[in-house]
């Protein structure tokens, strides 16, 4: 038996790394990198109702060990998507898991029923944290009953597990949690970015065109971890797990906090071999602290 | 595109604040296009920093970059002693088109987009082009190879404060140059803007600076807006250069 | 006219840079190191009714640009702070804050009503969002209607202007200012630290005995700027600014986001003479962005 | 206690993972007494890192320190190169205490706890003592210093894996060595229990590790349980060497 499988609602994973939406692309470019069946799902870019432009530019900037991005949901509309990137993702052995976001509840319905026309994508991601979204999107990430209603309106629309993305810019995350698990929802995915600024002193003005970004990166590492444990202690769904993380270590110490899988975002950027990497560097990193699986390991930090 | 291992061979500071470093690697010297560029990891930074290709040696196997300490990225880039390692994406982006019928090609620079046209320049003689150059920098002390770009053909320098060439910008001299067919140009955003309207009839490829996240295209950090269908390009991919009808600065 | 002084309520400062509370104990250490004159005020460590031997070791884990505390507000106790650590300040010329924390609203009254007995303390900063305190403090500081009560309370029982330090882990920040505003609060402090947590790898435990901690330091300058940013759009109180400050350059990035005045507290840490390098490096900083003094910056990014 | 710089002279890997650093400083090499630490600053690290004084040399004006490759901070502390400097808080906390009439004293060490005790031993000779050592390691490989200790006096080392000497634990060999007055250890906190539970008729001092944060006193991140009124002492500033009932281990 592979020691680094996992199997989650709707998705069996070769290994638990999987890139995080939004930092990946739809996998064209890093596929120019490495083999895309080497990793254990990709999380696409989010998918909207219809084309986004997205933010002005300056869209990122780098902070303290962190970054900072306001892409502004950034995407051709789900249609294209479905035309133009499913397609290619799904020449991999890899399951693609779509990643939905909109305005409304009807844009993340319609989204959701979409990608019901297709066998290729394994999963729905909901992302209702984006703090680049203007018209309410921000709304829905910060407010159990929004969170439980938009929640249960895309798990009507849709035949695909749906893996709910929480925000970490709340007071109680577990509030969000169990209203989205009340809701219907298969999994948690967590966290999103922290929303932050930078002012750019030359100007003056905020750095970044939409003033505040998302923050990601090694920085946001403690505060994805005290979430993922605090979750984990009362709500049994599936995580997975991301912020911040660059090595196998990091990995261990997310699956030891309670999640499931993880994702990995903001490193690609630094090194985009850093999903392959971790994957071969986890065998030698579970046996150094006497793990023979990944099964072994899911949330032994918090029930030991 | 690959991650490869580059080697600090040289290090000057050539002008003020501007930094002239030599790097050794022979897969980027063989195959670097004039307006490509290196995306630079720097310890202790989580994004990489994109600097363009000055010229290339593929002889020594070498590369030469010149960049200006802008901030604490560049700072610390300026403190790589000789024989450390540098780690890059590249060669990045799509560089220069070359493949133009025109006699006469003016090149236009301003500051720290002057070193990709010092490659294109010496790309362009090997073209047999006629190479007639505006250079534009902050004052004299920012100045930097005005004899290198001497070489290829006549060169204007021009400075904001008038400490040294011509006073004012680099648009001012537009009317001032010989005649020329085409164009190629690299500097800040306003210089562009300025540059190509003064120029729209000319034929003119222009070279674009953004902040960049991924550096290969996945992040949409970097787009600019353009008339094409997706209604957007992106510079680290798509550019740095276009033809300067092809986006909307 | 000295172009660094700063007046706010209670407090004349000769510049805007203050050691944060709890990074700078009562000020003996580091006046091993320097002529505390040299600062704009202090920031006394916490103080409570009783004597706290706070949390169990260890209590501080390093992160990413960034560290965990949990030290759990270990302090002598109101009465013997006022008898053995106030004197000691006040034969400095320099604005002594105390930080008054508690577990009841009894306790922050009678911390409060204690340092009315001295007039050698400035102003009060009311520490309503550390969590590491287990009794209920934690509530105070992320319900806005609780934290205008606390304010309220120790405003009656207080002679003194009245700082009220905000904790991030909120929804929503704004709501936070609004309300102890409206309390009769004389000022703001912001950011408190981010909750927190590491995982030991060998252990499978989390590494503070706390288990979570408070992050602090560079990491979470980008949410402490976002956080005064914003609440400067609509709150008037004047506002010390902290969160992974570190330079001159920092300070100015606080102020230009809309702070007043700036605390400083991990970077004590690392270089224990950061705070008068940084009163030293401001003029030549303030110059270079074309600021005179630092009067004319405040809250120049927001209001531009 | 000061803020310096120290100069890396010499950088050797004495055992596995361990290694012997030399380090050039005027002011440390004169006034550190044996037990006390440096807080040394290691690029990257937002927290200084404690590590104990292994002896000091004034007639060169260097002190050496001792450390095991730990985690990231001491991972990085092993690749700086000789001749670049180090910032430190030091020398910090008290050291232990020289002055006590007993002729005889048992010096107990673990692992990285070992160190300190050198610098101990080379002071408690000055004062002429009889000086026996009990030294503890994980494994064979992971012994140092053995010699340095014999030229002090009678060394006992004691390996957990039995690889090398004894095999087991320091306590286990508390029965067999020669009779003693006194005792100093430093090591493990388990370690430490053990000591001063088995030697509690014994006149003791032990040398704390705890997390700190400031390493000055200021930040209470390293306190330990104590019977004085305050009910804690603080490992940094107070200790980190304590007198065995001082503190509640
Ligand atoms: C395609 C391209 C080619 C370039 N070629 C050169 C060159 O040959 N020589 C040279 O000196 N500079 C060049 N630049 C600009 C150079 O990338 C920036 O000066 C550098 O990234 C600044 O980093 P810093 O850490 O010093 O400044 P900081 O301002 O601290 O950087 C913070 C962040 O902003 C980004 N950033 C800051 N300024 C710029 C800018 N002007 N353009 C893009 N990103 C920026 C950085 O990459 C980093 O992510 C080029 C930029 C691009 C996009
Ligand atoms: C007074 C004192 C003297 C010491 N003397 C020595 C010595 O002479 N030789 C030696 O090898 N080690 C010594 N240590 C232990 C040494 O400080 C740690 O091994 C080192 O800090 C680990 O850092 P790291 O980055 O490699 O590990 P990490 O585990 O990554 O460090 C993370 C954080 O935990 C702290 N930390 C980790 N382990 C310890 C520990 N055992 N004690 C205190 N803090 C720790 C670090 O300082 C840092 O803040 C001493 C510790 C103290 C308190
Ligand atoms: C440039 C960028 C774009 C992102 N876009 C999305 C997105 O479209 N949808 C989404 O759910 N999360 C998005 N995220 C958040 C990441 O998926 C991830 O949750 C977050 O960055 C934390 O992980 P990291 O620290 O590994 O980057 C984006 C992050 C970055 C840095
Ligand atoms: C070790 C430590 C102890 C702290 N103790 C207190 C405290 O007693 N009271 C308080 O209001 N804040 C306390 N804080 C929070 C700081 O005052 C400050 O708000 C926070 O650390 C952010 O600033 P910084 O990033 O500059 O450290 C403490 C922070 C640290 C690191
Ligand atoms: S920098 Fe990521 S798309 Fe250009
Ligand atoms: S480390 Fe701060 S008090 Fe000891």
């Amino acid at each position: 038996m592979n020691p680094l499988q996992v199997e989650l609602p709707g998705l069996k994973l070769k290994n638990p790394i999987m890139p995080a939406s939004g930092c990946f692309g739809f996998g064209r470019e890093y596929s120019e990198f490495y083999d895309l069946n080497k990793l254990g799902a990709i999380m696409m870019k989010a998918a909207t109702g219809e084309a986004r432009f997205g933010n002005q530019t300056p869209r990122v900037a780098e902070t303290a060990s962190g970054m900072l991005n306001a892409i502004g949901l950034q995407n051709p509309g789900v249609e294209k998507i479905m035309e133009r990137e499913v397609p290619f993702l799904a020449t991999y052995n890899t399951p693609i898991i779509a990643n939905i976001a909109g305005s409304t509840l009807e844009e993340y319905e319609y989204v959701a029923e979409t990608f019901n026309q297709t066998d290729q994508v394994s999963a729905l991601e909901l992302n209702i944290s984006c703090p680049n979204v203007k018209e309410g999107g921000i709304q829905f990430g910060t407010d159990p009953a929004m969170a439980a209603r938009v929640t249960e309106r895309v798990k009507k629309a849709s035949n695909l597990p749906v893996y709910v993305k929480l925000s970490p810019n709340v007071t109680d995350i577990m509030a969000m949690a169990k209203a989205v698990e009340a809701a219907g929802a298969d999994g948690l995915s967590m966290i999103n970015t922290l929303t932050g600024m930078q002012i750019h002193l030359p100007s003056k003005r905020p750095l970044l065109a939409n003033k505040t970004g998302g923050l990601s990166g090694p920085a946001i590492k403690p505060v994805a971890i005290r979430m993922i444990y605090e979750v984990r202690q009362q709500v049994s769904l599936p995580i997975i797990g991301m912020g911040g993380i660059t090595t196998a270590e990091d990995v261990l110490e997310f699956l030891l906090a309670g999640a499931n899988a993880v994702a990995i975002g903001t490193a690609n950027f630094q090194n985009p071999f850093v999903c392959p990497e971790i994957i071969e560097d986890l065998p030698a990193v579970l046996k150094r602290y006497g793990f023979a699986s990944i099964d072994e390991v899911v949330g032994k930090g918090v029930l030991a | 595109m690959r991650k490869i291992e580059l080697v600090v061979k040289q290090l000057t500071e050539i002008a003020k604040e501007t930094y002239e470093m030599v790097l050794e690697n022979s897969f980027v010297s063989m195959t670097a296009i004039a307006g490509q560029f290196l995306h630079l990891q720097i310890e202790g930074h989580i994004l990489r920093r994109p600097i363009s290709i000055a010229s290339v040696d593929p002889k020594s196997q070498t590369v030469t970059i010149i960049f200006k300490v802008n901030g604490p990225g560049t700072k610390h880039l300026a403190g790589y002693q000789p024989n450390s390692t540098l780690n890059a994406l590249g060669p990045a982006g799509n560089g220069f088109n070359l493949e133009i019928d025109d006699k006469t090609v003016l090149l236009i620079g301003g500051g720290i987009g002057v070193p990709p046209l010092y490659h294109l320049g010496k790309k362009l003689i090997e073209k047999e082009k006629n190479i007639i150059s505006i250079l534009g920098f902050q004052s004299k002390d920012y100045v930097f190879y005005e004899k290198e770009f001497q070489q290829l053909g006549k060169t204007y320098i021009v400075t904001n404060d008038g400490s040294y060439g011509e006073s004012g910008f680099v648009t001012d001299m537009l009317g001032e140059v010989e005649d020329f067919d085409s164009y190629y140009s690299c500097g800040p955003i306003p210089m562009l803007q300025a540059v190509s309207q003064k120029l729209v009839h000319k034929n003119g490829f222009i070279s674009l600076e953004e902040r960049m996240g991924c550096g290969v295209g996945a992040c949409f950090a970097c787009v600019i807006p353009s008339d094409t269908e997706a209604g957007y390009r992106k510079i680290c991919k798509d550019g740095p250069v276009f033809h300067h009808q092809e986006v909307s600065l």
